[in-house]
């Protein structure tokens, strides 16, 4: 390997405290407080113009914070300009220098930091080797597929050996197969060199596999900062819950502190209910909801009763959307010959394990 | 008095032009060669035209100007035609819209040398002069016996005057000698200060002839070893600029002290100036040109006899005199030296006592190359 | 916004940009001042202050001679732009979105009125007009004389080219879809053409007119050499005056044409911007 | 926009008759289609052709012609004399000395022009059409007149030798000299070096520029790096555009620089008008156009295609 | 419903018979045969420059056929241009007139084909309305979002009530969310008015989940025409089982008509195995795979055993690497409080049944 890897420090990586940035009349970055651990693939998801990108071109010195504490390995970098900071960032649409060989895109910030050539020559070649583009040092950038580009401007920004690599959605200009092929090598990647990924983008799924941690967004402020499982499994609210992944929500009111009532009568026992009183949602995966024939539910569990109202195949699942008086549900099932197909208009009934729902509010 | 007495070389060109003529039709894209043959009949018979006869409305192609409009208007109503002018700013732009045909022009007015070339390459008309009977207002110098026309077969003198220096007596002071030195000759035009404040002609034969003048040679020479001497003294002359549209306005503003050019427009000039008599005109002692500017039909000439009558319009005593008051260059009308005013006629720098050292510039075939290169070269 | 905000220029470079603008605007604009100053000078040689006075403007109400110059300027550049910018805009579709036979030779013309030195046209039109015009008279008894045609006709020559340049600038930017999308919905070519592809391009068509017409009012030397009795042009007018002093009367000209021009390019770009404006503000349901 | 231009390419719209497909009615379509191009392209064309091509191909005869003594041409003895005479001394002279004032000028329209478009590039619409407005503007007064003006800015005891007399720098005789020429050239053709340059500079992907900045240049290292290289078809077109009307410029040269330089375009019009030389007036425009034709070409059909 | 709803027939809406576009020396579609159905929604998917396109395109009119023959509703229209034929598109970029507003995007179909005043305006209406545009009839496309924009593009098509709809790739611009949105509304869509779809994606979830049938292209020609069920449980060959979902390919020989030899020994009972000793490769899903410990394989079925590589969360489930002696296998499990999640390094053996695989050639 050609960097010497981070010793793990308790310093994080990125610090912001209190980070703002307003454009004119729009918060476009509202109060950031966190942390992002040395060595961390930290991903940061939200929906379109909700700050992300924004965040990112902060770290990157691209855009000047309106407000609040920016660190970087513990200094101070606010107002320091983008050649100054020890980060280097791929771009959405990768931004390659159309006018400029792979391998001289790849060696620009080494030749601008004055880099001995040899030095450069060799640092080029292995990134290149890196991200396995060696042969084709001397093409344009308009000569590489999407997978390639993307793969160069990893390799541009990586050789520079940063302290914290930021990527601005640097999949989503790739089809849904190289997509997936893109995500198990950046990963792959992260580990071995080991420095610390800070990435953009909108696809849920995309941020679940690869993170380490997830910072959720929404309208400027952080939502939720936790592992894929914590918020998958715990979102904290209903726009987290339905933003990373499907989710069902039922609405109810809090009876006590272990029982929800749902707006159709039916009692629920969950974990934590909350303040008794209170109007809330159990958030439901569909993929947790157990779909049966009709009174077939195990006993001491609550039941909800309803006809099927569209199926759709998704290849190593079946959505099935289950009508009930009062809402629709979305079942998710597993694509097995060991699992019988229902058809549209299929009575069924719905039941849950009472660690499968998380409460949130209404 | 003079006119006639001309040097030889102007002469002998004007035999060259008549001999030439023939090639003239011949280089002439084939289908000028009806009217070019036209021109090359021998003089005296133009067209079939009355006195003041008119066969449609005059199209006449002047420089800027040059006439009284109310001269115009006196002649629309006095014929019952209307006239159109168009202006232009040189010989050398209107001759080949003339030459070319089809111009729809029927007067022109070219200078001397411009005549006899246009004479030889048969772009104006044989003269009826029978439709012009005032041709004979004319001074007798002027009637007969210029250079590039001598029998005044083709073209009617206009107006004519002297190229000299003009030059601010406030910087040279009052007594300075009244040479081409104080152009051509380094130390003079440092003495009176006129070094680097110069401005010559922008044109070949005028300047290169001031500075073969100034050495004593012909300015029609076609000695290569006498160009050559002019082109050298042009070239290391402490010249400002080539200058033969502005000039006259740099000298009024003080950018020269010295400037080359035409009289009439040096006379406009001076006397819009706060104080007219800081300025002089002269044609230098070594001499200087003398050009005359004539009225010509052109070859084809949609309107003949509307020329001829415009011509013979122009030629008479009142209108010459109008003329001459209007534009202040000197009439080759003697008739109507009566009406012109008294102080154009007596200034001796619109009529020159002394035309022994004024030379026409005659066309010289070939040879104007050579003018024209020498002068690029000069340039720099 | 094209800029972001590390491309936009901080500090030094910040204030060179901004100072270089200023330089070159008062660079520009420091000859049309002096003119506009002096077309107000009772003086007649233009180089001398004579003191304020109207009389230029009075004598320019006077004087028909540069009034029908005028006419015949703005006549010829009218109707010059106006046939160049169709066949312009037809040339610069065929080169961008066809191919047919002699289409290179086509693209080489295209660029040689670009490069041509005016006196060289001049000359060439000059020639080809009379001799033209010989031949008409030879063949078929027609006798035709130079004049207001001949000039069209050569500026015409010239301005289709820049034309042409310009549109296909625009052209080559411009989404083929459309097109496709057009006649996917029942449009003929030349429905789709007038509906779709006009539009479009109309920003480079329009920026094609504009460099046509200034092109066209500007020109002298060609002009001089094709124009007939009584079709002068203003600039062919003022530079027959050269030699026998500009006079003021002409700086008065050129302001009056500054002026309506200036009108027409402000009240165009303020309608444009009110269209804006108007379109921002619809409702935002 | 005249309809019947465009309406026959609907008459040549395939028929419900051809319903066969097949490679040979896809030629026959692609061909219609050549067709269609054609017929667009075919009322320029033959205007180009007849009033532009034939009066061209009229001079070109003209320059292997002969001069006569009264300087009509001969229309005889075809000879090469007037090509001959382009490698002389004097002729040489002329191109040297024009290419260099011609390229200064060029280098000082895009020293001005390229941070004037830079900048306007970069503002917000209404500016940006303002700032190009604003070039285009001076253009609509007569061209003789703003020379005229040059002339009194640039004069002995005119404004800017009074300016820089009144801050102690002296006066400036700047009138008839060298720098008169470039600047007023310069003043001729600045909107077409700025609108090439404008266009090019506006469609660059300024994402480019902050990647490089993220890789450590400096201001001026992605002005250097990356604008620069990226407008450089903006730089040629605009360099293209003031250069070679610069060498064919001739009144400037006259009015501004006192008529001491001759320029090729001055050298051309002495060769048509003066000395009524119409071969060497022609072959000398000939080979211009040529030369200019070839650089022209060779980058235009590179992929460059601005104004 | 504004549109009359086609009644059911047996010509097919597109039928295709050796249709083949060649450019230049590229054979861009190759010798097609297909029909689909009136009223069907008909997804054609394939890898990036397979064909997709320019097979639309010969269908709208805006491509020349090379060869073959194209029919709509049983009329030949190979050299019809496109503005007559009773087929409308809607574009991969939208090509939304920028010039004109909603309303006159919309109407510019009806407007062209000289409809009366008063019923464009109706019709322009009511389509507005179906896309749930009303309202924003006076913008202009540049002031909608990317799913609005979308959501115009279909309106103008639609209002012309084609006879068929031709979709390219028409969300690919949009974010997953919003996609997935729009998949599920476009869907409905086609339900209501009744035209037939043909729908050109790259995205496989999105064929599977919308269309009735898929086509699968790959290099200029058809791989496989079937529901999607057939497609996913049957895949022809590894290409098509590969780019439909993700699936493990198990290399081996055929023993018999029953039997399969895997490469490391192990004989595994399928279905139907082809002709014995030919080389081919059991095609596994991911999801179809049983994971359990180290031995618990229910009897009578083959099993491989293998230690866990990696585990990549993808919140509705859990993907497994297996690594085996001789390959690994993805195991996908879903996210089930129910199912026990294994940690990487687990010794664990997988097992499948018998219709859980597809016989592939190698
Ligand atoms: N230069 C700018 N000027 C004004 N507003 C801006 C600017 N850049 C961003 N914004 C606004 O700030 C907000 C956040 O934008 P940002 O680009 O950070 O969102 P994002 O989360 O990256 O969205 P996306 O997923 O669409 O990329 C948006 O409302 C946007 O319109
Ligand atoms: N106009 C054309 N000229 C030459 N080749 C073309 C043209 N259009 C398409 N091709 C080629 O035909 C093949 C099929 O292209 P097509 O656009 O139909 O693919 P696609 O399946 O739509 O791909 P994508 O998913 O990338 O849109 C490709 O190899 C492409 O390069
Ligand atoms: N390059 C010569 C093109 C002819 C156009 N002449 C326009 C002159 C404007 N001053
Ligand atoms: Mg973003
Ligand atoms: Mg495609």
């Amino acid at each position: 390997m050609f960097w010497v890897s981070n010793l793990p420090s308790m310093v994080p990586a990125v610090s912001m405290r209190a980070l703002t940035k307003r454009f004119d009349d729009v918060v476009a970055v509202d109060a950031l407080d966190l942390d992002i651990a040395d060595g961390e693939f930290f991903a940061l998801l939200g929906p379109s113009g909700c700050g992300k990108t924004t965040t990112l071109r902060m770290i990157a010195g691209l855009e000047i914070p309106s407000a609040g504490s920016l660190k970087i390995h513990g200094d101070e970098v606010g107002t320091l300009p983008p050649n100054k900071r020890p980060v280097n960032t791929v771009f959405q649409n990768y931004a390659l220098f159309p006018h400029m060989s792979i391998a001289d895109n790849v060696g620009f910030g080494l030749r601008m930091q004055k880099t001995p050539k040899a030095d450069v020559a060799r640092r080029v070649g292995e990134a290149i080797e890196l991200v396995r583009l060696t042969g084709m040092e001397h093409r344009r950038p308009n000569q590489l597929s999407g997978g390639q580009q993307q793969r160069v401007a990893l390799a541009r920004a990586l050789v520079n050996r940063p302290k914290v690599l930021l990527l601005d959605e640097p999949l989503a200009a790739l089809d849904l197969k190289l997509r997936q092929g893109m995500q198990f090598e950046l990963k792959q990647l992260q580990r071995e060199v080991g420095i610390t990924f800070v990435f953009v983008t909108h696809d849920q799924e995309e941020a679940l596999s690869m993170a380490d941690r997830i910072g959720v967004m929404g309208d400027g402020e952080l939502l939720q900062v936790g592992t894929p499982e914590e918020i998958y499994d715990q979102p904290v609210n209903r726009f987290v819950a339905d933003f990373i992944g499907r989710s069902n929500f039922l609405p109810g009111t809090v009876e006590d502190s272990s029982t929800v009532c749902l707006t159709n009568g039916t009692r629920v026992v969950v974990d934590h209910a909350g303040t008794t009183g209170e109007a809330i949602a159990l958030s439901l995966r569909p993929e947790r909801v157990q779909l049966v024939d009709r009174g077939a539910v195990p006993d001491g569990h609550a039941s909800l009763d309803g006809t099927i109202g569209a199926v759709t195949f998704l290849g190593s699942g079946v959505v099935y959307h289950v009508t009930l008086d009062w809402m629709t549900i979305e079942v998710r099932a597993e694509n097995r010959p060991s699992v019988a197909r229902r058809e549209v208009g299929d009575d069924v009934s719905l039941w849950w394990r009472d660690d499968a729902v998380a409460v949130v509010p209404a | 008095a003079c006119g006639g007495d001309d040097d030889e070389p102007a002469a002998d060109d004007t035999d060259d032009a008549a001999d030439d003529s023939g090639d003239g039709d011949d280089a002439d894209s084939g289908d000028d060669a009806d009217s070019g043959d036209d021109a090359a009949e021998p003089a005296g018979d133009g067209p079939d035209c009355a006195v003041d006869e008119v066969d449609g409305d005059l199209f006449l192609y002047n420089w800027a100007e040059y006439i009284d409009p109310e001269l115009l208007t006196a002649f629309e109503e006095q014929y019952g035609v209307s006239v159109t002018q168009d202006t232009y700013d040189s010989n050398e732009a209107m001759q080949p819209i003339i030459s070319a045909g089809n111009s729809g022009y029927d007067v022109i007015v070219p200078s001397d040398y411009m005549v006899s070339i246009m004479i030889s390459n048969g772009d104006v008309m044989a003269l009826n002069k029978a439709a012009i009977p005032n041709y004979s207002n004319l001074a007798d110098d002027f009637e007969s016996g210029l250079p590039y026309d001598p029998e005044g077969a083709y073209a009617a003198p206009y107006q004519w005057g002297t190229t000299g220096l003009g030059v601010d007596k406030a910087v040279t002071g009052e007594d300075f000698p009244r040479s081409w030195a104080l152009v051509f000759d380094q130390a003079t035009a440092d003495e009176y200060g006129t070094a680097g404040s110069i401005s010559l002609l922008n044109d070949p034969r005028e300047t290169l002839g001031a500075a073969l003048k100034y050495l004593g040679y012909s300015l029609n020479s076609t000695s290569e070893e006498e160009l050559n001497e002019a082109k050298e003294l042009v070239a290391n002359a402490p010249i400002q600029a080539f200058d033969s549209d502005g000039y006259d306005e740099n000298l009024a503003t003080g950018q020269t002290v010295v400037a080359h050019g035409y009289s009439g427009n040096f006379f406009v000039q001076f006397d819009e100036a706060d104080d007219p008599a800081q300025y002089e005109y002269f044609v230098p002692d070594e001499g200087g040109t003398r050009w005359v500017d004539n009225m010509a039909v052109v070859h084809d000439a949609p309107h003949p006899c509307t020329a001829h009558t415009f011509i013979n319009f122009i030629l008479d005593a009142e209108n010459g005199a109008a003329l001459t008051n209007w534009n202040y260059y000197a009439s080759p009308n003697e008739a109507a030296e009566a009406s012109i005013l008294p102080e154009i006629l007596e200034d001796p720098a619109i009529y020159p006592d002394d035309l022994e050292k004024l030379e026409f510039i005659s066309d010289t075939g070939d040879y104007e190359i050579n003018f024209s290169d020498a002068f690029i070269e000069a340039k720099g | 916004m094209s800029g972001s905000s590390s491309a936009q220029a901080r500090g030094i470079a910040r204030f060179g940009l901004s100072l270089n603008v200023v330089v070159v605007l008062i660079f520009l604009y420091a000859p049309i001042v002096l003119l506009t100053i002096y077309s107000f000078s009772g003086a007649r040689n233009p180089g001398q202050w004579g003191g304020f006075t109207l009389d230029w403007y009075r004598a320019l109400g006077d004087d028909t001679r540069v009034q029908d110059a005028i006419w015949v300027s703005i006549k010829v550049a009218l109707v010059s732009t106006v046939v160049s910018v169709v066949l312009g805009t037809m040339a610069a579709l065929a080169l961008e979105r066809f191919t047919f036979r002699g289409k290179k030779v086509f693209d080489a013309l295209l660029y040689l009125p670009i490069i041509i030195p005016d006196v060289t046209m001049a000359v060439m039109m000059l020639l080809f007009f009379t001799q033209a015009f010989d031949l008409l008279d030879a063949w078929f008894g027609l006798r035709i004389a130079k004049g207001f045609a001949t000039i069209v006709v050569s500026h015409i020559a010239f301005n289709i080219a820049f034309v042409s340049v310009v549109v296909r600038a625009r052209i080559a930017g411009m989404d083929a879809t459309l097109e496709q999308a057009a006649a996917d919905l029942y449009a003929t070519r030349w429905r789709a053409f007038v509906h779709v592809t006009l539009p479009q391009i109309m920003p480079g068509v329009m920026g094609g007119a504009l460099l046509a017409l200034t092109l066209s009012l500007d020109d002298v030397v060609v002009t001089q050499f094709v124009a007939g009795p009584g079709s002068t042009t203003l600039p062919v007018y003022v530079f027959s005056l050269i030699r026998k002093g500009v006079t003021p009367l002409i700086n008065a000209v050129s302001v009056v044409m500054l002026s309506a021009s200036l009108v027409l390019v402000i009240g165009s770009l303020f309608a444009q911007r009110a269209n804006q404006g108007r379109r921002r503000r619809e409702p935002a349901a | 926009m005249s309809s019947s231009s465009l309406d026959p390419l609907d008459i040549v719209d395939p028929d419900h008759e051809h319903h066969h497909v097949g490679e040979e009615v896809e030629r026959r379509l692609r061909k219609a289609d050549r067709r269609r191009g054609l017929l667009l392209a075919l009322p320029a064309y033959l205007y180009m052709v007849l009033f532009f091509a034939v009066p061209l191909v009229i001079v070109l005869v003209y320059s292997f012609a002969t001069r006569t003594s009264s300087g009509s041409v001969a229309l005889s003895g075809w000879n090469l004399d007037s090509y001959r005479k382009l490698g002389e001394p004097i002729v040489r002279n002329v191109v040297f000395r024009s290419a260099w004032l011609a390229a200064i000028t060029t280098f000082v329209c895009l020293v001005i022009g390229y941070p004037y478009a830079y900048y306007a590039a970069t503002r917000r619409p209404l500016v940006r059409n303002l700032l190009l407005v604003a070039v285009m503007i001076p253009f609509w007064t007569n061209f003789l007149v703003r020379n005229y003006s040059w002339r009194l800015l640039l004069s002995t005891g005119g404004p800017i030798s009074s300016a820089t007399e009144a801050v102690g720098l002296g006066e400036t005789d700047l009138l008839f000299t060298r720098t008169a020429v470039v600047l007023g050239l310069t003043y001729s053709f600045l909107p077409f070096m700025i609108l090439p340059l404008y266009a090019s500079i506006e469609r660059i992907d300024w994402r480019l520029v902050e990647a490089s900045r993220d890789l450590y240049s400096n201001g001026v290292q992605s002005f250097l790096k990356i604008v620069l290289p990226l407008s450089l078809p903006g730089v040629i077109a605009g360099s293209i555009l003031v250069f070679v009307p610069s060498l064919g410029a001739y009144v400037t040269p006259e009015i501004l620089g006192g008529g001491r330089e001759t320029m090729l375009g001055s050298y051309i019009v002495t060769q048509f008008l003066t000395a009524r030389n119409w071969p060497v007036g022609a072959s000398v425009s000939f080979v211009l156009m040529a030369v200019m034709l070839s650089a022209t070409i060779v980058y235009f059909r590179s992929g460059g295609k601005n104004l």
